[in-house]
């Protein structure tokens, strides 16, 4: 009898660039366990339903997965998604987990106490990002962009410039902009007319709108450094900015694929090869094979698939991951993880590993 | 010219015309007479190329037409005035009169004659050039309709029901237009609610009854047979 | 009150209840779920083909009402210990203020009937594309302002806790009334006139009907549907965001109404159970393909294409949608009164 | 004066590229009364177009040419398949076949290509900039000026002096009769979604050429800005298509430098409440276009 | 008979210019319709006719002059008030609401001015049987053919229960039978309704045996008007508009 962990992330759709390395890297995680064992001798079946990037389906997929069996959830890798499948694992009394959501609403106050996260929240991310701008780097004034459109781009803003103001530094100027806008010469024009450059610009969007805010900055000239969360880290961003304009580009993200990171690293994409027939595109990959393996040690202490058990051991686990070292605070103080960040620097169009980051001090959810 | 032979024509499961057979001669005036819903106009709609028969022959100066469309009729010299006062009614008279020419595009002079031709003929429709042909009057969208397909130069012309709608005193001329195209050497079959002036310039009429034809002849023939009336009901 | 409609109405009721019945008894959660939803649906789309069906004036703005009810029943039936985590910046005056469900739908409902009141009057004089186009504006205006008024949205961001109420049952309940009203609104005297207007606005206008007032009449029972439906939906969801009343939410009701034929209520239930059944059919075949890993390669969006297909078929054959104008009740009158004429 | 230099290029720019994609819009839109819902994935086309021919041996230029020459053949396809079966019998079923189909390209992009952005080749001249007075401008900026008065004179010249505009506002109308007058209707309504294809893949390319990069759903912004513009400039004038897209483009980059930041995010709200208003008071648009030929 | 109102129970048009740009459709044109009369109005292709109709109910603006209903000023007035004042009026072109059915269509007419539903069958019920539409009363209207459409027209706007109708060609492409129909029903509405008719035709045999007057105009000017006999002797109106029909119908 096999444990069947059950997943509704989305290949199609908004939701799918995020979701679909996540469940590369599951798949080969499971692959492995099974290869060595299973989880308490037994198989590990995975079973995926697309969630179509909806709410609504992601919970329908979860009921249904647990209706066929499923005993351990992991869900999409957003609040707005993921947060369907968690509130269902949570109502079925199974540990849900998902795989890179990154918002402080992503906790056990908002979904109950089996709900985790593997990512780090943006109170650490904007943290980070603040920290090592302001004290690693020495940039004492900072340009900060918005981009509207989603509540991710928002909250990592907030928690910048919060976190920036908290340790000295000093926000000359906020700025938004709207997803979709492809227009950027009105924000550029502020920028440019202020009456003092800033040393680092923060722009917290996505792709592709991220690719065509840093170029128009670059075009004009502007070569102060550009910093940002995980969401830069996306192939196409380097891709589309090439050596040209991808200089001096730093971003906070979960994992950096090579053995630097983490010594599994090698093993890790060497699997990943022989499963899937091609290198890892993106870190993100990191986050499916993390969410897996710590299931299997969260299974493995509490000797079942309960999800209380479950949730205990994870609560009270450390764990070593391709993505930092994690450690849960307990259900009542939100399972906020504390995590350790990547940090990932971009020069003449090629990215290369910085170091781990953990911030000193984070701003309150 | 013409020649069709036991032609049937439906919409859908409905069966327009039955059996239709008739000849237009070169040069001739023809008529086809008949009462509400017996077949006129689907009978000239088939010879248009809008419907295909689906029973029959068609042919044309020797070719066979039948199952042709719309616009290899109209190269074949073709042309149709349908009784539904087709307008295009957000174009201007001149573009009306400018699309009826599409088959002779090419041909510009000849196309300012054709057009010179039909303002003498309807001068309202000179006054009017630049007035989208919805808004003109019903008349005047009858006469427009007349004239766009004369800008094509038939050699052979269809009119069904020319004289709806319009004023008796341009009725008259329309009638004598026709007898004037006849002469120049235009084939043409008509089609009419008004027998009685129909047949007074038809060299030859056919009168149609629940989709066959009952009657043909010369109008003296056929008013000097029987009863018009009874052969309209298909007696 | 026409004499097919009783007719109408029983026909339409049946498969409502079978469908809650079935469902309900199944024991399959997931079923239920999918049942419930697809009435919800129902509901909104009854709502469309008051106004759309009846006026023939296509509307994007109807999920935007859905927002309206959605938001407005929930921040007030959100618990209180939640609410303060979930909307921080909440009003001082109507922060502490907490309805139950049912009267928090019902305020839904009726704050979306008060907006689509005040703000579509001066829109109704429009017809044809234009008012088209000002629905679509309407949409987007309303959506910004959902996306961006965080005090009472939460903003972009889900807005979370509001407590589950809407079962199958009350759902169930809700739609067949939504069947009734929509059919007896197409005999009152306002849907009449929409109808009439529909066909030809000036030979209406030329008998004395006042096409603006007419049109806001149908326009605002349609919002109260429509926030109805939003605050049912909310309640059962629990936990939503801004995007969930856009434009991919607005092309699918609109698909199962144009499918099922917008001139009458047989169309709207005929489309919403067509729509909604095939996609989790189809849905359901893609799993299967997928888990059973019966192909190399994985199977994505297939249930999009299918149905997109399905769609343009069903369209280019009956392009006024499969029931067209006339309600099933008329069309059975209409045969039996033909039979004996048969030889 | 930098400032308002930048400004006015930014707004002719901009508005240069609605308006191209306005016009693809309305010759469709306006003429035909159908409203093309999988216009923008004609956009799309032309972005993996240039996706899949890039770090190939041609030259940008051959490129370009071939991905517009694939948006031309997605209009003649859209024509075919969403169109032809169902054109003038429902305008609402017209809407939503042609969103059907749009739902089924921006599909199928993703299952035979990627749900990720995916860059396309760009030449140079699209990243470099000018300095002037003052202000810094993008070529790529005075290039999509460039072409989209060289596309709308042509394009004028097509629709103004040539018979086939006639033709199709003709078979537009009444299809059988424009037949009757030996016009090729079907060819005619074909060659108008040629052109919105030849349009929607030059404004395509200058898009692209802002954002470096294609995703599925990169056809959704471009068709609601051509929509917009359309209906305010006046639905069934192409003249008025251009105005509305130039004027669409003002509004937009006005509210972008005035806006302080905090009601910058009210943008699109501000926008479409202006949009109402035009319409409210001009309910056929800034310019009505040919006058319409109803009456009693 | 005169053009002179025998009382203040009378639609009239005074002096009425109506312009499309340049062109001057209407010129001062007079107009008096008594109730229970019914009046031809005749006169060449674009003289006027059906913008006269138009001018009347409203659907075109006037340049000047003043449309009187029962002696009060409506000319500022939009069309609809004016159509719930009792002016109705049919079209050259069919206009029915196709996809409603015939005794819908008909009670249309009864609610747009404020009436219930059931009023409106009240009044539609005995329509149907006059009209002899009690066989299609539920088809739909786009199923009629020609003859039927036109007769299910002047019901609807017999049943808005009119103090003046105005159509426009309604006999147009009608066979001699089916006109017939039209004329004997038509011939005795006045009387038994106490309405007002203007009735628009090229059909001169038709006019001349239902219209007790006629009013003949031609370029947007009345040039004749007075009983069907003054009228259609005047030479104005056979040069203008009768042609070699006018020697047919004098003699008939
Ligand atoms: N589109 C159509 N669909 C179904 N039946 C039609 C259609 N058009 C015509 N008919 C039927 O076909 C028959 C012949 O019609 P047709 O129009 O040819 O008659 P007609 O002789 O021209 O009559 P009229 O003098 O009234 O113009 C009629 O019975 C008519 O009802
Ligand atoms: N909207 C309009 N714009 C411009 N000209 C118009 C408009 N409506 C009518 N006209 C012109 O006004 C004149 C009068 O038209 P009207 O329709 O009243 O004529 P009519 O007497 O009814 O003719 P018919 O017997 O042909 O129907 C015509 O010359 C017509 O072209
Ligand atoms: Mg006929
Ligand atoms: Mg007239």
């Amino acid at each position: 009898d096999d444990i069947v962990i059950g997943a509704s992330l989305s290949l199609t759709g908004v939701q799918a660039p995020l979701d679909e390395p996540g469940l590369k890297g599951a798949e080969v995680a499971v692959k492995y366990l099974n290869d060595n064992g299973g989880i308490l001798g037994q198989q590990v079946k995975l079973i995926n339903i697309d969630g179509k990037s909806d709410p609504i389906t992601v919970g329908n997929n979860t009921i249904q997965l647990l209706n066929n069996g499923a005993e351990l959830i992991i869900a999409p890798c957003d609040f707005d998604f993921g947060g369907p499948a968690s509130r269902e694992a949570q109502s079925a009394g199974f540990v849900g987990i998902s795989t890179c959501a990154s918002d402080p609403l992503y906790s056990s106050w908002s979904l109950g106490d089996k709900q985790f996260t593997l990512s780090m929240w943006n109170t650490a991310m904007g943290a980070t990002a603040a920290e090592f701008a302001y004290k690693d780097k020495d940039w004492k004034t900072a340009y900060v962009v918005t981009d509207q459109f989603l509540a991710y781009t928002k909250s990592l803003s907030r928690y910048f410039v919060q976190h920036y103001k908290d340790i000295g530094g000093e926000v000359l100027a906020e700025d938004s902009y709207t997803q979709g806008d492809q227009d950027f010469s009105a924000q550029l024009a502020r920028l440019q007319a202020l009456p003092e450059q800033p040393d680092v610009i923060f722009i917290s969007s996505y792709m592709p709108d991220l690719g065509t805010i840093i170029r128009a900055i670059r075009e004009v000239g502007i070569t102060a450094p550009i910093v940002g969360g995980d969401s830069y880290d996306d192939p196409s961003l380097i891709e589309s900015l090439g050596g040209k304009f991808g200089n001096d580009i730093y971003f906070v993200t979960h994992t950096w694929m090579g053995s630097e990171a983490h010594p599994k690293m090698e093993e890790f994409i060497e699997l990943y090869k022989a499963y899937h027939g091609a290198e890892p595109d993106t870190s993100f990959v990191a986050t499916g094979w993390d969410t897996v393996m710590m299931m299997a040690q969260g299974v493995e202490a509490a000797g079942s698939v309960e999800g209380a058990a479950v949730a205990l051991a994870l609560e009270e686990g450390q764990f070593d991951l391709l993505t930092g070292n994690l450690d849960y605070s307990d259900a009542a103080s939100g399972h906020m993880p504390t995590k350790a960040a990547a940090v990932v620097e971009l020069q003449g169009g090629e990215p290369a590993f910085v170091g781990w980051k953990t911030a000193e001090s984070q701003p309150a959810p | 010219m013409l020649e069709i032979r036991n032609i049937e024509l439906r919409y859908g499961a409905v069966v327009a015309v039955k059996d239709v057979s008739l000849q237009v001669g070169q040069g001739e005036l023809v008529a086809l007479l008949g009462a509400n819903g017996a077949g006129k106009s689907t009978t000239l709609k088939a010879i248009a190329g809008v419907m295909k028969p689906t029973r029959g022959t068609m042919v044309l100066n020797g070719a066979n037409i039948l199952g042709q469309s719309p616009e290899q009729m109209v190269r074949r010299g073709i042309a149709m005035v349908p009784e539904t006062r087709d307008v295009f009614p957000d174009l201007t008279v001149e573009e009306n009169l400018r699309l009826g020419g599409f088959s002779r595009r090419h041909d510009r002079a000849g196309q300012a004659e054709l057009r010179e031709r039909m303002f003498t003929l309807f001068p309202i429709l000179a006054e009017r050039i630049a007035q989208p042909a919805g808004t003109l009057s019903g008349g005047q969208q009858q006469m427009l309709v007349i004239a766009r397909a004369m800008m094509s130069d038939p050699k052979l012309l269809l009119l069904d029901e020319p004289s709806l709608g319009l004023a008796p005193v341009i009725v008259d001329q329309l009638f004598d237009l026709i007898r004037d195209l006849k002469k120049s050497g235009t084939t043409i079959l008509l089609v009419e609610q008004n027998a009685g002036k129909a047949m007074r310039i038809a060299d030859r009429n056919y009168v149609i009854a629940l989709g066959r034809i009952a009657a043909e002849g010369t109008s003296k023939e056929i008013t000097g047979g029987s009863d018009l009336r009874a052969i309209y009901l298909g007696g | 009150m026409n004499k097919s409609t009783p007719i109408t109405a029983l026909c339409l009721l049946v498969p409502i209840l079978a469908l809650a019945l079935f469902a309900g008894l199944a024991g399959y959660p997931v079923f239920a779920r999918i049942a419930t939803l697809l009435l919800i649906n129902l509901i909104l789309v009854l709502g469309l083909q008051v106004f759309m069906g009846n006026s023939g004036i296509l509307s994007f703005a109807h999920i935007a009402f859905m927002a309206i009810g959605a938001y407005a029943s929930s921040v007030f039936s959100i618990p209180l210990q939640m609410r303060g985590m979930v909307l921080p910046e909440l009003y001082e005056p109507i922060s502490e203020l907490t309805l139950s469900p049912t009267v928090a739908i019902l305020f839904g409902g009726l704050m979306a009937t008060l907006i689509a009141a005040l703000v579509s009057y001066p829109l109704m004089r429009l017809s044809d594309a234009a008012a088209v186009i000002t629905s679509f504006a309407l949409l987007m205006v309303i959506h910004t302002i959902t996306v961006n008024w965080s005090q009472v949205t939460n903003g972009p961001r889900t807005l979370f806790g509001v407590p589950a109420f809407t079962t199958l049952p009350v759902v169930a309940v809700v739609a067949a009334l939504a069947v009734l009203a929509a059919l007896a609104f197409r005999q009152t005297r306002t849907g009449l006139l929409l109808r009439a207007l529909r066909d030809d606005e000036l030979a209406a206008v030329a008998m004395g009907a006042h096409p603006s007032r007419i049109r806001w009449c149908g326009f605002v029972v349609s919002a109260l549907f429509a926030g109805i439906a939003g605050g049912l939906w909310a309640h059962f969801i629990t936990s939503f965001q801004p995007n969930a009343f856009y434009l991919k939410e607005t092309f699918l009701i609109l698909a199962m109404l144009v499918i099922g034929g917008a001139g009458s209520v047989t169309g709207a239930v005929l489309g919403t159970f067509l729509v909604t059944l095939s996609f989790e059919g189809l849905r359901l075949t893609e799993t299967m393909i997928n888990t059973s890993n019966l192909l190399p390669l994985r199977l994505v969006g297939l249930t999009e294409i299918v149905l997109a297909l399905a769609m343009i078929m069903v369209l280019v054959l009956r392009p006024s949608g499969l029931m067209g104008a006339r309600e099933i009740g008329e069309l059975l009158i209409s045969r039996r009164r033909r039979t004996p004429d048969l030889p | 004066m930098g400032f308002y230099i930048q400004y006015v290029v930014d707004a002719l720019s901009l508005g240069s590229l609605y308006a191209l994609m306005a016009l693809g819009l309305v010759i469709v839109y306006g003429i035909l009364k159908l409203v093309n819902f999988a216009y923008g994935e004609l956009i799309m086309i032309t972005g993996y177009t240039l996706f899949l021919l890039g770090g190939g041996p041609l030259p940008w230029l051959v490129m370009a040419m071939v991905a517009v020459l694939m948006a031309v053949l997605g209009g003649i396809l859209t024509e075919y398949t969403a169109f032809r079966p169902v054109r003038s019998k429902s305008v609402t079923a017209v809407l939503i076949t042609s969103f059907a189909l749009s739902t089924l390209l921006q599909n199928a992009a993703l299952l035979f290509i990627s749900p990720r952005a995916r860059t396309v080749p760009l030449p140079d001249i699209f990243t470099q900039t000018v300095r002037f007075a003052g202000a810094t401008i993008p070529l790529r900026n005075l290039i999509t000026i460039a072409v989209a008065v060289v596309m709308l004179a042509l394009f004028s010249w097509l629709m103004r002096r040539t018979i086939l505009g006639l033709a199709m506002r003709a078979a537009a109308t009444k299809f059988t009769m424009a037949r009757m007058l030996g016009i090729p209707a079907n060819l005619v309504i074909t060659s108008a979604f040629a052109i919105s294809g030849l349009l929607a893949g030059v404004a395509g390319l200058l898009w692209l050429g802002r954002i470096g990069s294609v995703v599925p759903g990169i056809g959704g912004e471009p068709l609601l800005i051509a929509f917009i513009a359309t209906v305010i400039g006046g639905m069934r004038s192409l003249p008025g298509a251009v105005l509305g897209g130039y004027l669409l483009a003002l509004i937009v980059t006005t509210l972008n430098y005035a806006l302080p930041p905090d009601l910058l995010k009210f943008k699109d709200a501000f926008t479409f409440s202006l949009v109402i208003l035009i319409l409210l008071w001009r309910p056929d648009g800034l310019l009505r276009g040919p006058a319409t030929g109803q009456r009693t | 008979m005169t053009g002179k109102p025998d009382s203040a129970l009378c639609l009239s048009a005074e002096a009425v210019s109506v312009r499309f740009g340049s062109l001057k459709a209407l010129d001062t044109v007079d107009l008096v319709l008594n109730r229970g009369e019914i009046l031809g109005l005749i006169g060449p292709n674009g003289s006027g006719k059906t913008t006269l109709i138009n001018a009347i109910t409203g659907q075109v603006p006037l340049a000047s002059g003043r449309v009187l209903c029962d002696g009060e000023d409506i000319s500022a007035l939009p069309p609809r008030e004016r159509a719930l004042r009792g002016i109705l009026r049919s079209f050259q072109t069919v206009r029915l609401f196709r996809d409603l059915t015939v005794s819908e269509n008909i009670e249309v007419a009864v609610v747009a001015k404020g009436g219930s539903r059931r009023e409106a069958q009240k009044i539609a019920q005995p329509l149907i049987e006059e009209f002899g539409l009690g066989e299609k009363c539920d088809e739909l209207a786009a199923a009629l053919n020609y003859g039927d459409e036109r007769r299910v027209e002047i019901a609807r706007a017999l049943a808005a229960e009119p103090k003046y109708l105005l159509l426009d060609e309604p006999a147009a492409g009608m066979n001699e039978e089916e006109s017939e129909g039209l004329l004997s029903i038509l011939k005795t509405l006045p009387e038994r309704r106490g309405l007002g008719i203007i009735i628009i035709d090229h059909d001169m045999p038709l006019i001349m045996r239902l219209c007790s007057r006629l009013q003949a105009i031609a370029s947007g000017k009345t040039i004749a008007t007075g009983s069907v006999n003054e009228v259609r002797h005047a030479p104005a109106v056979i040069e203008a508009y009768l042609g070699s029909d006018a020697g047919e119908l004098l003699h008939a």
